[in-house]
């Protein structure tokens, strides 16, 4: 946001400034640096900086680097389309108007989110190959468009398209019909205020969802290779995921290649930080207006089925691929009542108190996280966006990096950084490791729904604040951090359920003995229990999506509606 | 865009017919009825929270009404009980937004534009005319700008200048001048009345300063709590007030109680003796206007009052004077220099005054 | 105590260790995960290990690791009749695993009997195969092929439509639902598991000959907990500990331990001396099927 | 937590000496200086656009000079030179926003408990003053609502209550009555001028109401183009002005051009020869203030004047006159009916006139 001179009264609370930059140095920026050294010093594991940059250019020079780099560059921005286009219209629909039953299709459309992508890319695949169970029941296939380009940035776009639907609403939500109201007086249609106002005013939301849709999807490891390996699309996290592996693996490679994964998202970032302050998005003044969702009249039911079709298609297809599969006692015996029984269920209720405690450790793993990550985002973002100065572009470059580095690679960066030896004290080997991993790959979240709401919030708001008596740190607790709170509040439940699944990180840094949901889920399908490990997948996910609409729930009654978000 | 509804006989730019409307249960404006000829300019007077931008809103679409019927050029562009309901787009109107409500998004230029690419004027007119507008409001300079980075009046020039860019048949105004200096105001409001001759527009204009509205307003209503006290022209509201409320609310002079006795009325606690009112009843209201009054004991009433504040006008004092034996105050101004405590007489004519019931009392 | 970091079948870790705390006190701690994390945490955590035992999928870790002079020598006494191929200094196999052909019984294919069979036009679109790159065991199988000139098959293979698709468990899918009919390089106690769950697929043993991929066992030099280490080694090698290994359908490293599969005495094993490095069997690979 | 710094001789609530700041490269305020002593008002009048915003928002610590000093309590709290920037709670103030600045999430009660909060009183306590604080406003019954379910006066009147709620030793009002209807201003004006000499408060006051400044305020200073031209009492400023821009935005009267003759001075157009004023050079400024007319030719010097204009207002008429020979405006009210066309004399006393510098022309 440009500013005119210096405001004290703008500048915000020192201390926050310093928890962000602590916290993004502990979290973020201290694995990144090890993958850094890493890439650049190949011995660096044992202890040694021999032979520099040797790896280093031997990666970069790799004549297949600018394909791979191209067909990520296009997935990237193949699989953000497809979210914006699924998302942009359900996003303003559930903000602007009164749709039946609003809450249950937030918690649907927040389902894609819990589902492992590795688990929906098999669901997907299991319900659209030929003999799939869409060809069992209705004797038509579409494997011809799961195993294509096209295909992949659906699926993808499917799986990621909640995170531009979550940011979306709740700008749209802050931004109102009021504005496009204004230019519907002055002769706008409902359509062309719409594209004139609703729309470029809630830049701030697009751009920073965006950023995060386009940063996961090139470091999205589990569809590209289960679908793209097979047509020849090759990106660059799978060049890095093979490099880690097999025997013998490079991490040096793979922490270079990583390098160039950071940097597009960097590009990117560096794009959407243009775009936000090219403009002026302060929406929320001190001159506070009513606003009442409109009602959809004769759209209800419209509005209605499509809200039903897409969240069957993000959400229904691969819960029922995986309710099929952990219904189903063989896979090879398809979707035959004789097939069918609650078998690995019982199994799984069987399988003792293993799989429990691992729910136990993720759902408390995942509520600690939701909360810090939740406060270190929003802190993160508000010394950003009201801070001054060089550091906060390092800060907000940072805070989006963990997102585009492939989990593998973010976890051997935190086993480097935590298990040095001359670390007089260490989280390494504790659960604590986990909670530092799953912060640091989830903080962008976070960190761009605070962004979005921030970049609306007028500054006199808290201008006024600061003349009443209250300090800077009080003046966020009171002021900002209640407004941006339905934003949070939404990024909260998203960290939580990716982070209770969350498997690549939790499977390399985990304590030893330690298990969590993704973890013993991955087990069951290593094992070759499809079923047993569907079944836990659904078990989890039903847990998890539970959780949080309870937690909505009793919010809402506690805050008797007078939150916004929560409405 | 604009489609302006089909005009069969266009008596009225507007008409209102017993429009209520409620806030959930509160009920904000009750049985409210105004016609405008085009043309014409209404004044809509009122205190704070009577339900001016409330009616607004209802004119210009942006809330519907419970009952009752509004009709824009002869069209009814909202009658809940048929179901009609005319979108904003559709009727045709500028407006002036009490918070501005500027699009935080466009420059200066691209906010004032926006009428004009709606009516899908083309790019080298629409310049030209944005450049008009802004000229002015005297923003000329500042198109370019953001309005966040402009002074609370310039953004409110900058709403005005949206609001009248294009033209409109029908324009809206809610407290357009409320952020600007007097000589900016007086400015503004000969550019308004200018605009509105020139073009044969209508405008319904919301304000709180009576002068602007008086000198504005072919006709202007007097709304509170809800309800329309009076609507009349200028001339006939200051002479002929409906109610104490609207004389009160105007400032006309002093309403003091009367009481009658044996040979008329008196008003209490001065030994002033009036003749008979055309009026009936044991108590009433008189409202002693302040143009009627005259410094000196030379007419052919007299009242005696003690200076109780005097202060620095720029064109003088501004007095407050409490009539000898009584707790009223009569606001007055003179160019004599005098000061708190002095004794004056003041002579009025007892046919300047007006009668109300003494039940209407002022809130 | 000792820490075990194990790739591959985590029933079979939990099993030995749970076996080996029972029967010496010891407690064991194991991290499991596939054979690139295990390496990648090991090497991550280079500077200051963790690990004391660590079972590998790979072999060829073993020599690296020997080369790297990472690895405790141990013979341990239960490996007398672990043939010498499975066995260097510093580790041992404790178990192996076999590439096969996996084959829906179901799909209305004829059962192929050799790798060349699936370069057939009734096999045409059918197969598919793990990614060299992400599956050690199709790797040391393409190298093998290099090595013994039979190059020739693979090329059959992608002009018979067959795809590469992903890891193992990727490749063994489409073919248990029906999709395809055969994985070429199947791994054999993958397939053996899943058609023991009542899957219709089947392992077979092409006639030309197959490979194995021993999964060595080795102590590093590093670890605090040696005599833990060594225990638990001659627990795995131990009766108990190779029924353990056959039991999740691998192939026990013992000769002397008896189990109702095909055992590595009873294979014909392709050599591959002679193949080329890694990076060339891969771009070779990839020149075929890309 | 209102430390207020520390105040070895409180002799100046505040004291701005020299300050000057830019809008990245535009200047805004020049050289602006500034004293107000304890329990006094300084009213803040000028054109909108000239800086008044930024003065307050330079006070209250939301902005930095680029050059000066501000003392608050005799405490520094802003000298860039040194390097001191006090930050905004710890300055102890109290603050009307242009734009209000309500928080959208509190209720209006807990909005205006804010600053008690801040200042850690008891809830009971703080419960009872901000009843109070919200009475005083007219907004008893509103507590509970949110502030969007108001309307803007009642938006505003919160914006009141927060400042004064605390009753802070010095409280900023940025045009804090100007979306409020005459009386409700009225009465508001009382209140605040009750309230600063009550508690020995010291204020500054931003208006574009005349009328409001020289009632409430011990001085007032008129600001033009991020300069002061003026500080002054009230009395002073009408009676004395320093400038003819100052006259010009005050309204005073009507400016004239004259130029030497042989006998003295004259206004061009007019036949009419004025006594020498003490002046130099050929060319120069007089303002005719309105208070020192009279109609009819009784007086000294006399004027021609045609009606331009003659409105209706609540206390008479408002005339505009044109002096006969000349473009030159006279603006008079009048309780006596006029009406457009007709001619009037003027008479007014030659030693009532002021005389500028022609230079000095107002923008
Ligand atoms: N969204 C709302 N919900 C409930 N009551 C409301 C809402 N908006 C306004 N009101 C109430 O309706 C009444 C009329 O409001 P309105 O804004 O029309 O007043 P107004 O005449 O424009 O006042 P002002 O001069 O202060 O702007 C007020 O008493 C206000 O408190
Ligand atoms: N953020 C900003 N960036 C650049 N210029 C600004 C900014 N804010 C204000 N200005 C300019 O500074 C000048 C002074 O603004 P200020 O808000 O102090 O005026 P003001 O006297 O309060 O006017 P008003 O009576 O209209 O509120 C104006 O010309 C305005 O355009
Ligand atoms: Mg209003
Ligand atoms: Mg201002």
């Amino acid at each position: 946001m440009a500013r005119g001179a210096v405001a004290t009264g703008a500048e915000g609370s020192a201390t926050l400034k310093w928890i962000a930059i602590i916290g993004l140095l502990l979290v973020v920026a201290i694995p990144c640096l090890f993958i850094v050294v890493q890439a650049i010093f190949p011995e660096f594991g044992s202890g040694s900086f021999a032979a520099p940059f040797s790896v280093f250019f031997k990666t970069l020079i790799d004549p297949d680097l600018f394909g791979l780099a191209g067909n990520t560059l296009l997935l990237g921005v193949g699989t953000m389309v497809c979210a914006a286009i699924l998302a942009v219209p359900l996003a303003a629909l559930r903000a602007l108007f009164r749709v039946p039953g609003a809450l249950i299709w937030d918690a649907l459309l927040l389902i894609p989110f819990m589902i492992p992508p590795y688990i929906a890319a098999l669901g997907w695949i299991m319900t659209l190959q030929p003999r799939g169970y869409l060809e069992q029941l209705t004797g038509i296939h579409l494997a011809p468009l799961l195993f294509s380009v096209t295909g992949i940035m659906l699926i993808m776009g499917l799986n990621t398209f909640s995170v531009v639907y979550f940011v979306l609403s709740r700008t749209f939500e802050t931004i109102g019909a009021r504005y496009s109201d204004v230019g519907r007086v002055f002769g706008a249609g409902q359509w062309r205020s719409f594209w004139r106002i609703t729309l470029p005013l809630s830049m701030p939301g697009l751009a920073a969802s965006l950023l995060l849709v386009f940063a996961m999807s090139i470091e999205e490891y589990g569809t590209p290779a289960a679908l793209g390996r097979r047509i020849g699309f090759e990106v660059l996290v799978t060049g890095i995921e093979n490099r880690i592996s097999e025997w013998p693996i490079d991490l040096p490679g793979s922490a270079t290649l990583s390098l160039v994964l950071v940097s597009m998202a960097l590009v990117a970032f560096m794009l959407q930080r243009w775009l936000l302050t090219r403009r002026d998005y302060r929406i929320v003044g001190g001159k506070p207006q009513a606003f009442d969702k409109k009602e959809l009249g004769v759209w209800t039911l419209p509005v209605s089925l499509l809200f039903a079709f897409v969240a069957f298609l993000a959400t229904g297809l691969p819960i029922l691929a995986i309710l099929a599969t952990a219904l189903s006692r063989t896979i090879s015996g398809g979707l035959k009542p004789s097939n069918l029984g609650l078998d690995h269920f019982s199994e799984l209720l069987g399988a003792g108190s293993e799989g429990l405690v691992a729910l136990g450790n993720s759902l408390v793993l995942g509520t600690t996280t939701a909360l810090l990550a939740g406060l270190l985002g929003a802190i993160t973002a508000y010394s950003v966006v009201k801070g001054r100065g060089r550091f906060r572009i390092v800060l907000d470059a940072l805070s989006i990096t963990p997102n585009s580095l492939p989990g593998v690679v973010v976890a051997v960066g935190i086993i480097l950084a935590w298990n040095q030896p001359w670390l007089p004290i260490t989280p390494y080997n504790t659960p604590f490791i986990l909670l530092l991993a799953y912060i640091c790959i989830l903080l962008p979240q976070p960190v761009r729904y605070a962004t979005a709401s921030l970049h609306q919030l007028g500054d006199n708001l808290e201008a006024s604040a600061r003349v009443c008596g209250s300090g800077p740190l009080k003046a966020f607790v009171r002021i900002v951090f209640p407004l941006i709170l339905p934003s949070m509040v939404t990024a909260m439940i998203l960290v939580f359920a990716v982070a209770s699944r969350e498997l690549v990180a939790s499977l390399l840094v985990a304590p030893v003995g330690f298990q969590t949901i993704a973890v013993f889920i991955w087990q069951q399908f290593d094992q070759g229990s499809a079923g047993l490990g569907m079944a836990m997948a659904f078990c989890a996910v039903l847990i998890t999506t539970l959780i949080p609409l309870a937690l909505i729930s009793l919010l809402r009654w506690a805050s008797k509606g007078t939150v916004a978000g929560l409405r | 865009m604009i489609s302006s509804p089909s005009a069969p006989a266009q008596s009225h730019a507007l008409a209102i017919r017993s429009v209520s409307m409620s806030y959930g249960a509160e009920n904000v404006l009750n049985d409210i009825s105004v016609d405008l000829a085009p043309g014409q300019v209404l004044g809509l007077l009122g205190p704070s929270g009577c339900g001016k931008t409330t009616l607004l809103r209802l004119i210009s679409g942006l809330l519907l009404p419970d009952a009752g019927e509004i009709e824009i050029a002869g069209g009814k562009v909202a009658v809940p009980e048929a179901g009609i309901a005319l979108p904003p787009e559709k009727r045709g109107l500028g407006m002036v937004f009490q918070d501005y409500a500027l699009w935080p998004h466009m420059s200066v230029a691209r906010n004032v534009a926006f009428p004009l690419q709606m009516k899908r004027v083309g790019a080298a007119e629409c310049k030209e005319r944005v450049a008009k507008a802004l000229d002015r409001v005297g923003l000329g300079a500042m198109a370019e700008r953001r309005p966040s980075d402009l002074s609370g009046g310039q953004q409110q020039r900058v709403a005005i200048a949206r609001a009248i860019v294009a033209e409109p048949p029908l324009v809206l105004f809610d407290e357009p001048l409320s952020n600007l200096d007097r000589e900016l105001r007086e400015t503004m409001v000969e550019e308004i009345a200018d605009l509105v001759a020139e073009l044969n527009l209508s405008a319904v204009y919301v304000t709180h300063d009576h002068s602007e509205a008086l000198t504005l307003s072919d006709h202007v209503a007097v709304m509170r709590g809800g309800r329309i006290e009076q609507t009349a022209s200028p001339h006939d509201l200051v002479n002929h007030p409906a109610t104490s409320a609207v004389a009160d609310f105007l400032r006309l002079g002093c309403l003091m109680p009367v009481a009658r006795v044996a040979d008329g009325w008196t008003i209490e606690g001065t030994g002033l003796v009036l003749p008979e009112g055309a009026f009936e009843g044991a108590q009433a209201q008189v409202l002693l206007p302040e143009k009627a009054l005259r410094l000196g004991a030379s007419g052919p009433s007299t009242l005696k009052t003690t200076v109780v504040r005097a202060q620095t006008r720029s064109t003088g004092q501004a007095l407050t004077l409490r009539v000898t034996g009584t707790p009223h105050l009569i606001r007055l101004s003179s160019s004599s220099p005098v000061k708190a405590g002095d004794m004056l007489d003041l002579s009025f004519s007892p046919e300047d005054l007006r009668w109300f019931p003494i039940s209407d009392q002022p809130t | 105590d000792v820490t075990v970091y194990s790739a591959g079948p985590g029933a079979l870790i939990k099993n030995l260790a749970a076996g080996f705390t029972e029967k010496t006190g010891i407690k064991a701690n194991v991290f499991q995960a596939t054979t690139g994390k295990v390496m990648a945490r090991l090497e991550a955590e280079a500077s200051n290990p963790v690990a004391d035992v660590v079972v590998s999928a790979s072999w060829g870790t073993a020599t690296d690791f020997a080369a790297k002079d990472l690895l405790l020598a141990y013979e341990s006494p239960n490996a007398e009749t672990v043939p010498d191929f499975l066995k260097m200094e510093g580790a041992v196999a404790q178990g192996v695993a076999g590439l096969i052909i996996a084959w829906n019984t179901e799909s209305g294919t004829p059962k192929p009997a050799d790798w060349s069979d699936l370069a057939k036009p009734e096999y045409k679109d059918l197969v598919t195969l793990p990614d060299p790159a992400a599956s050690g065991g199709t790797y040391t199988l393409v190298e093998a092929f290099i090595a013994n000139d039979m190059t020739d098959v693979l090329q059959g293979l992608k002009d018979n439509g067959a795809i590469v698709a992903g890891a193992n468990k990727a490749a063994l899918n489409p073919v248990l639902q029906g999709a395809k009919a055969a994985v070429f390089a199947g791994v054999d106690y993958i397939t053996m598991g899943a058609a023991a769950k009542g899957e219709t697929i089947e392992a077979i043993f092409p006639e030309s000959g197959t490979v194995v991929a021993p999964r060595p066992i080795m102590i590093l030099k590093s670890s605090q907990n040696q005599d833990d280490a060594k225990k638990f080694i001659d627990y795995v090698l131990s009766e108990e500990g190779q029924q353990a290994v056959a039991k999740v359908n691998l192939m026990p490293s013992r000769t002397d331990i008896k189990v109702d599969r095909p055992l590595i005495g009873d294979l014909k094993l392709l050599s591959n001396e002679g193949a080329p490095a890694r990076d060339d069997v891969l771009a070779g690979f990839k020149a075929i099927f890309n």
